[in-house]
């Protein structure tokens, strides 16, 4: 099973950061660093709080074995080095330097405890369909873990840097129901220590025993502020130093800030139109050509996002694509002479006329409430789609009521959802695809499938690059041919920092998510 | 004696009351749509572990009768349950929620009430005048105009455009906060503050045109004695029951008001948990703002009792 | 013989009480005819389709071609606003007829008939009258994903109590005069009595609170589209516009305040005008000269 | 005015040129221009009718006018001008200098202070007051109500609501002289009382009066009143004084034809029934009432607990006489006009039985339609304040079109009813110009005689007058008591409600005497005024005011 994404389903924002240098500034300050979220971590303790914003502040706190650099290379964390001794085996030696806050020794007992966790039923870790694949995990020494799977998982070595954040075993023992809650917070190695942890935001600490370089802030405050506006204001006002969680659909709005640089990056997160292809009316693929033909994203990445966006032209990545290898070809070359669907209303009439629905027909998309970063491009969407004649009424719900329309997987119509990777490989789309997502509880909310199409992604999923890239091209064409999807746009990750504070090093999506990152923001000199 | 007799009957129709309105809240939330396991799982996909241990833990197989029953027994041992979008203990959110939004209410209150009853005599008192005409427009104005409008429009002209204010946070101690939520009370204040103006300069010129008024001020009682102990303290009973009435008003222009200037009160929860239906919270929050409105008229009456004799005579004869 | 108000032995400012409305009265009776007008033709007077998107000038200031600038997706202001008017008003209109009727209705029988029924009626007003109507409205239109007439019908049920006391103290305040006791005397059955000699009497505050009922409702509405309620995304709607409009205020400070300003003006008017008649009938009442 | 030696008038308490007082907005004149003087520890009344400017003027020498009224002319007081008195000097004037006593004890108190604390604030509010302590103030304050008769030492305690309207009165009083003015001006001060409490009032008053030797200013309508208190009277009309004399001069030998017409019109208690009836005791009777008894729950509500109800009955049985008037005396709360409603259908008794015409009437709800337009039709009734008594929504003819209507089985046609509109109107004594009017248009005795026309349009038997007469100034009471005489005269059975004996004896041939819901004496008219039998009986006799000193006791 490969379900190893982070779903931001348009719910979790500002996953993506953005590699950049410094610029910025604010007020003049202590060594307090006030950084605003969207949202409070839901817990401290990982199996509870797997989205963008509790990752982001996790990272600062718990360690893992190793992480993930900007440019997507792994590096080492806890452990000082790994190696993949066969297929299905990884070992993993632990530095002998790293203390816990309360100073006592990192040991493999405590890292194969917290990976323990996530493959304990009765814990319900959110990280559950990312361990699946683990036979066992041991401690084979005083510092050394081994990893044995059931099947080879080419990435997983990616993985580990996800769920391998480390908590002292005897610590989460004695806190066996309330680790990570607000008053019993939790026990790690990293730069920083938790504090306080409420509702409205986490305060850390420096760990002044942290076994690397010493961290550079003597405290962070996380304070959550759920409004785009809210945050702009607060921002403007010098209120807070920073955010990863600049809105697109106000970036012009946040260009106006004197005081503030905002940056943006491109980010592996992708919007796409779905429509279920196995029922009435969207089992008709002209319809959908012609849907995706009167779709303008150029204009909707250049004008709701302030062109902080690329506009979408295949449900696979093209920024991801270099990950596969050094010897892969390079995106356009592999994908050339896949169909394309420019904006061109009258083709999308020609279409139409093709269809079952000449006269065109109506229909609902549902989003939840607030997201405008879906909200407006479906507002542009339905200005153009009337002028073919098919009408979309944008329809606001609950989140929690639009993931469960996602989840039961029933009169799934059209929908619109956002999609992140949460490593660095563009196999991320199969996601979408194949029966075996065409359930409950999963993404493939077009049910989109065949037996040519089931036999590419099993091809996807080989150790081989070669036979990936080329199950990958198929799979692009077959998508393009029958657009299950309509790929829309990929949106920046961003980052904006108060005019005194700078980033050190490059900055990329994946920092936030997989590295230690609130070292890097320092002041300026 | 026949004080705590009458006290102890209203707080037992205030209990009563509580119990109702839960019954209803926990029904009308029963019928909302959505399962209630959804919400529960949040955004993760749902494994049967996870559900199956999700079920039981809030009860979710059992019967609404016996789910409230259950609610019921732990919320009178003040356990309240866990927000199911959080996994906070809803006694630890309100009382974190609560503080901001209580000195929010205070504040404005305070505002409301030392604005707006002079406000009302003075007009009630000089009627006619271009002072009276000045505050009956202010107060007309001010009861009419949505606080939302008001507070978004007093956030950027004194947080933003003039920077007088702080524009986001709560602050710490006492001055800052009183600092950081000036534009939030004052936009929050308005209405009430007009409400009571306009309810106290009606009573005002009534009570100012009384043959006890007259004939206190026909006996050259000093000005102070006519205004306080005539006019004011005779004008305040219809002013008492007014403010036991805006108190609805301070709750609902609280969430809107939060709202704006991002208040983390028990407003922002509100919405934040109608908008993602974290039903238990709402629950609490309806019952605690239906706490808050029954204390409120309770705290009316009381004022009644220490104010009018007869009302005191009616109920301890 | 006394004026109703007037105290003190000050004649200097008798001459401003006729004027104590002075210009004010006009002004509001202009711009309530004005946002009826409005309401009525708004979609009609649009220099353009409020809905369209000019994606090539977004957030744009204001200019000859739009005269309020635009929003965040082109769309022109103006127009926007002209248009947003019928549902920022016929909501509220309706709401306040469905208030006013029904309070009407229920305080007519409640006042006069008395006994059981007004006990119970009057038991159930006080309930609700209890809510904070709003709170409840946003409660209930969020976890049930009403739409903007659900929001309408709410507000009617919830709104309707308030309604009621008023219009039944009006009643009660009738029945009592000896006018009614002597119709009755005479043989005029109740339902006469009710609808042609007491329902005359609380005609001026019926029409009072009509109005004030439709600026309850224009508020509630209009705050609960702002909160995202209501209305669907996207509506040339004043409450909805100022939310979604707010993150444009450096860009076009008009996309936010001109819903804003009509928010303020219209139901300043109104209230304006409420007041008004209020104190009009009130002094006709009073005054037997 | 004759023109008097100014040392002479430098000397006078107060002394009044040339006042005026104005309605600003409209310029009306209300007080037209009076002059005239109150001399140390003399008592002068200033009579008149309502709107005759009586009152106004008690508020301009105080400066105490509503606002929309001006004051112009030249006060004097203690030969200091005061009238060009800013609000300050005022202040100090009132209460030490000038007394003032309202008319209704009901609303004169603050209802929320102790009788005590209204005169603890007043004596506090002066110098020597301020600095008095606790126990020298209850002294002081005890002192004082003994002074107006009030002896029980737990009345300061108390607040005015659990007073009487006497007690209340006589705390005012005590209030009023509690910095000890040299000029009290008594503004109507018993009329808002029950007659025998009335009596009292006023000898109280003058005998503070005389003992203080203090000014008195007495503002009143009644002219019998004023001759037994007065020295001088002023009568007063249209804002203007026609006339001033000594008592026994104006009675009889009065200039003014103003004042001619009010003496006759003020009933003298001796003019007995004018028309004596035709019928005798024996004929048969036409409502009989019996044992009936009504009573009213306490209120329950915490806030309904300070509402008024109305006054019981206990097992009261009276007999109309066709063709004989009744009348039915009693104060205030005796339970007159709750039999009225009951007879009306307006109130259920709670038991008894009311006979009329035949019909049960105790239980309106249960007669048949047929029964009850009989009912209606029998009987009708003229109800006390005028200015509520017709509908303002609807025009005269209309008002009276309703009730022919309800009247008759067959419809008329549009122009019998209006002939009919017109008859009834003339009858009342009424122009037909009247029948486009609204009630809003008519004064008070106008009002009246519709609503007399609008009883006699359902050609009743039975004419209930339900203190029809109390809310009336004397000459238009005489006006509407000659139209009543009239529809006497038509053979309508008057049952006659009044707390005014004089009005009783002089319209009603029997009397029934009502004290707090029972009744204490019946019989003829003659007999039981010339021959009470009963203490409350003699006490109303009392308190009818006969115009002479002596009334009040003393000389």
């Amino acid at each position: 099973m490969y379900r190893r994404i982070l779903m931001v389903l348009v719910l979790g924002v500002g996953l993506g950061l953005t590699a950049c240098g410094s610029e910025g500034g604010a007020s003049s300050r202590d060594s307090t660093l006030r950084w605003a979220i969207s949202s409070a971590p839901r817990s401290l303790d990982t199996a509870h709080a797997f989205d963008g914003t509790s990752v982001n502040v996790i990272n600062e706190l718990l360690e893992p074995l190793v992480v993930v650099d900007p440019q997507g290379q792994l590096e080492p964390k806890l452990a000082s080095s790994w190696r993949q001794t066969d297929a299905v085996t990884y070992v993993y030696t632990l530095r002998d330097d790293v203390t816990f806050w309360d100073g006592s020794p990192l040991t493999a007992e405590d890292v194969v405890f917290s990976i323990e966790r996530h493959r304990d039923p009765a814990v319900a870790s959110e990280y559950g369909t990312y361990v699946k694949d683990i036979a066992s995990v041991t401690a084979t020494g005083e510092l050394e873990v081994t990893f044995t799977l059931k099947t080879a998982v080419p990435e997983f070595k990616y993985l580990v840097a996800l769920f391998s954040h480390t908590v002292k075993k005897s610590f989460a023992e004695e806190h066996a129901e309330d680790l990570g809650d607000s008053k019993t917070l939790t026990m790690g190695t990293g730069p920083y220590q938790a504090t306080t942890f409420s509702a409205d935001g986490v305060e850390v600490t420096r760990n002044d025993e942290y076994w690397g370089e010493p961290p550079t802030w003597e405290a962070i405050r996380f304070d959550v502020i759920p409004d785009a506006d809210t945050l702009h204001l607060a921002v403007d006002g010098g209120e807070v130093d920073g955010t990863f969680n600049v809105p697109l659909t106000s970036s012009r709005n946040w260009d106006t800030l004197s005081d503030t640089s905002v940056h943006y990056v491109d980010a592996p997160i992708s919007t796409v139109l779905s429509m279920d292809t196995t029922a009435p009316p969207w089992n008709d693929v002209h319809l959908r050509r012609a849907v995706a033909h009167a779709i303008d994203r150029e204009s909707i990445v250049a004008t709701v996002f302030g062109g902080h966006g690329r506009v979408s032209q295949s449900i696979i990545d093209p920024s991801l694509w270099s990950f596969l290898g050094p010897d892969v070809e390079d995106f356009e070359t592999t994908f050339d002479g896949v169909r394309a669907y420019e904006y061109d209303l009258d083709k999308a009439r020609a279409e139409l006329a093709q269809s079952a629905h000449p006269d065109g027909i109506s229909f609902t998309v549902t989003y939840p409430s607030g997201r405008a970063s879906v909200g407006k491009p479906l507002q542009v969407m339905a200005a153009s789609l009337k002028e073919v004649g098919i009408t979309l009424t944008p329809k606001e719900v609950p989140a929690s009521e639009w993931i469960g329309y996602i989840y039961a997987h029933q009169d799934l119509g059209a929908q619109i959802l956002a999609v992140a990777a949460d490593y660095p490989d563009p196999g991320v789309a199969r996601l979408l695809l194949g029966k075996e997502n065409a359930v409950p509880n999963a993404f493939n909310v077009a049910n989109f499938t065949s037996p040519e199409l089931e036999d590419l992604l099993a091809q996807e999923r080989s150790a081989d690059t070669g036979t990936r890239v080329d199950a990958m091209h198929q799979i692009a064409k077959i998508a393009a041919e029958e657009v299950p999807y309509v790929p829309l746009f990929f949106l920046d990750s961003t980052l904006a920092l108060g005019k005194d504070l700078r980033y050190a090093g490059d900055f990329s999506y994946w920092t936030p998510l997989l590295d230690e990152w609130a070292n890097r923001v320092q002041v300026r000199k | 004696m026949r004080l705590a007799l009458w006290l102890g009957g209203r707080l037992a129709g205030i209990a009563l009351t509580l119990l109702i309105v839960s019954i209803l809240v926990f029904g009308i939330l029963y019928v909302t749509p959505g399962s209630a396991e959804q919400v529960l799982l949040g955004t993760r996909p749902s494994s049967p572990e996870t559900l199956a241990a999700i079920r039981e833990r809030y009860h979710l197989d059992e019967s609404v009768g016996s789910q409230y029953v259950h609610w019921l027994s732990s919320a009178v041992r003040l356990d309240l349950g866990e927000s199911v979008r959080s996994g906070q203990d809803i006694s630890t959110m309100l009382s974190e929620r609560m503080p901001v939004t209580l000195f929010l209410a205070a504040y404005a209150a305070l505002i409301a009430g030392v604005v707006g009853i002079p406000a009302g005599l003075v007009a009630g008192i000089r009627s006619g005048t271009l002072t009276d005409r000045a505050i009956t427009v202010a107060t007309t104005i001010c009861v009419s105009a949505p606080s939302f409008v008001v507070g978004f429009l007093l956030l950027y002209a004194f947080g933003v455009a003039l920077d007088w204010f702080p524009n986001y946070g709560t602050g710490g101690g006492l001055v800052d906060r009183a600092w950081h939520l000036t534009l939030p009370a004052v936009a929050l204040a308005l209405a009430p503050m007009a409400i009571l103006a306009r309810q106290t300069r009606a009573s005002a010129l009534k009570v100012y045109h009384q043959d006890f008024t007259t004939f206190a001020r026909a006996r050259g009682l000093p000005r102070r004695v006519v205004l306080g102990r005539y006019a004011l303290r005779n004008s305040s009973l219809p002013v008492v029951t007014t403010a036991g009435l805006v108190v609805g008003y301070f709750l609902t222009g609280t969430v809107l008001v939060e709202q704006v200037f991002a208040v983390p009160g028990i407003g922002t929860l509100m919405i934040e948990s109608v908008s993602t239906k974290d039903v238990l919270v709402v629950q609490m929050l309806a019952l605690v703002i239906a706490l808050f409105m029954l204390s409120a008229n309770l705290l009316a009456d009381l004022g009644h009792l220490a104010l009018d004799p007869r009302v005191r005579k009616g109920v301890l004869g | 013989m006394m004026p109703p108000e007037a105290p003190e032995h000050d004649a200097s400012a008798v001459g401003s009480r006729s004027a104590r409305w002075g210009v004010l009265v006009p002004v509001c009776v202009a711009v309530t005819g004005v946002v009826v007008v409005l309401a009525v033709l708004g979609g009609w007077l649009a220099p353009q389709d409020p809905d369209h998107q000019n994606l090539l000038s977004p957030a744009a200031g204001p200019s000859s071609e739009h005269w309020l600038g635009t929003d965040d997706l082109g769309r022109d202001i103006f127009s926007r606003i002209l248009t947003g008017t019928r549902s920022a008003v016929v909501g509220p209109i309706v709401a306040a007829i469905g208030v006013t009727i029904i309070g009407l209705l229920l305080g007519l029988l409640a006042g006069f008939h008395g006994g059981r029924l007004e006990a119970v009626i009057m038991r159930i007003v006080d309930l609700v009258y209890a809510m904070p109507a709003l709170l409840v409205i946003i409660v209930l239109i969020g976890l049930f994903s009403g739409g903007y007439w659900a929001a309408v019908g709410v507000l009617v049920l919830l709104a309707t109590p308030g309604t009621t006391r008023i219009l039944r103290a009006a009643v009660l305040a009738q029945r009592g005069l000896p006018y009614v006791e002597a119709a009755r005397t005479v043989g005029v059955s109740n339902r006469r009595l009710i609808f042609v000699h007491v329902a005359p009497n609380v005609l001026p505050t019926v029409v009072t609170s009509f109005l004030l009922e439709f600026v309850g409702a224009l508020v509630a509405l209009s705050a609960l589209s702002f909160l995202g309620l209501g209305v669907p995304p996207g509506s040339p709607d004043w409450g909805r516009m100022l939310a979604e409009n707010r993150g444009l205020l450096e860009l076009n400070p008009w996309a936010v305040l001109a819903p804003a300003l009509m928010l303020m003006v219209t139901a300043t008017a109104v209230t304006v005008l409420g007041d008004w008649l209020y104190e009009r009938f009130e002094k006709a009442r009073t005054s037997n000269d | 005015m004759p023109d008097v030696d100014p040392r002479q008038r430098a000397d006078r308490l107060l002394d009044v040129e040339g006042l005026t007082v104005t309605h600003v907005g409209s310029g009306r004149l209300l007080v037209d221009g009076i002059g005239f003087h109150v001399e140390r520890g003399e008592s002068v009344a200033l009579v008149g009718e309502s709107g005759s400017g009586k009152s106004l003027t008690a508020r301009a020498l105080m400066a105490l006018l509503p606002r929309g009224l001006a004051a112009r002319g030249r006060v004097r007081f203690d030969g200091n001008e005061v009238s060009a008195h800013g609000e300050r000097q005022m202040m100090s004037l009132r209460g030490q200098h000038l007394g003032l006593l309202m008319q209704d004890p009901f609303t004169m108190l603050n209802p929320l202070t102790t009788a005590g604390t209204h005169l603890a604030e007043t004596l506090r509010s002066t110098t020597e007051g301020a600095s008095l302590d606790r126990s020298a103030l209850d002294a002081d304050i005890a002192r004082r109500l003994e002074e107006v008769g009030v002896v029980d030492p737990a009345v300061p305690d108390k607040y005015p609501f659990e007073l009487s309207g006497g007690m209340r009165q006589r705390i005012a009083l005590a209030t009023a002289l509690a910095k000890d003015p040299e000029l009290l001006i008594a503004d109507e001060p018993t009329a808002a009382l029950d007659t025998t409490t009335q009596r009292e009032v006023l000898r109280l008053l003058r005998r503070v009066q005389r003992e203080r030797e203090m000014g008195l200013l007495l503002i009143t309508h009644d002219l019998a009143v004023a001759f037994s208190l007065c020295e001088r009277i002023m009568v007063m009309k249209a804002g203007r004084i026609v006339e001033v004399a000594d008592p026994a001069t104006l009675r009889s030998s009065a200039r003014d034809p103003y004042t001619t017409r009010l003496l006759a019109a003020d009933l003298s208690f001796s003019d007995a029934r004018r028309e004596p009836a035709a019928r005798s005791v024996d004929a048969p009777p036409l409502l009989e009432v019996r044992n009936l008894s009504k009573d009213f729950p306490r209120p329950r509500r915490l806030r309904r607990a300070a509402a008024q109800g109305a006054s019981a009955l206990a097992d009261v049985s009276i007999t109309v006489t066709e063709g004989r008037s009744l009348g039915l005396v009693g104060e205030s709360g005796s339970g007159k006009s709750t039999l009225a409603r009951c007879i009306l259908g307006l109130e259920t008794p709670t038991s008894g039985s009311i006979r009329l015409d035949g019909l049960e009437l105790g239980r309106y709800g249960s007669l048949a339609k047929a029964e009850l337009r009989q009912a209606r039709g029998a009987v009708q009734c003229v109800f006390q304040d005028p200015y509520s008594t017709l509908n303002p929504a609807h025009s005269i003819s209309f008002i009276l079109t309703e009730a022919i209507r309800h009247r008759e089985t067959d419809e008329l046609s549009r122009e019998e009813e209006e002939q009919e509109v017109l008859e009834l109107l003339d009858q009342v004594g009424l122009p037909a110009t009247f029948a486009g009017r609204r009630p809003v248009a008519l004064s008070g005795g106008q009002r009246q005689r519709v609503a007399i026309a609008r009883s006699l349009a359902m050609k009743p038997r039975l004419l209930i007058c339900d203190e029809a007469l109390s809310a009336l100034d004397v000459s238009v009471r005489a006006q509407v008591l000659d139209v009543l005489e009239a529809v006497q005269a038509r053979g309508v059975t008057l049952l006659f409600i009044t707390h005014d004996l004089a009005v009783a004896r002089k319209v009603t041939d029997d009397l029934v005497v009502l004290y707090r819901g029972k009744v204490v004496e019946a019989g003829t008219t003659a007999e039981v005024l010339d021959n009470a039998q009963h203490d409350h009986t003699r006490s109303l006799l009392a308190a009818v005011p006969t115009g002479e000193p002596a009334w009040l006791g003393g000389r």
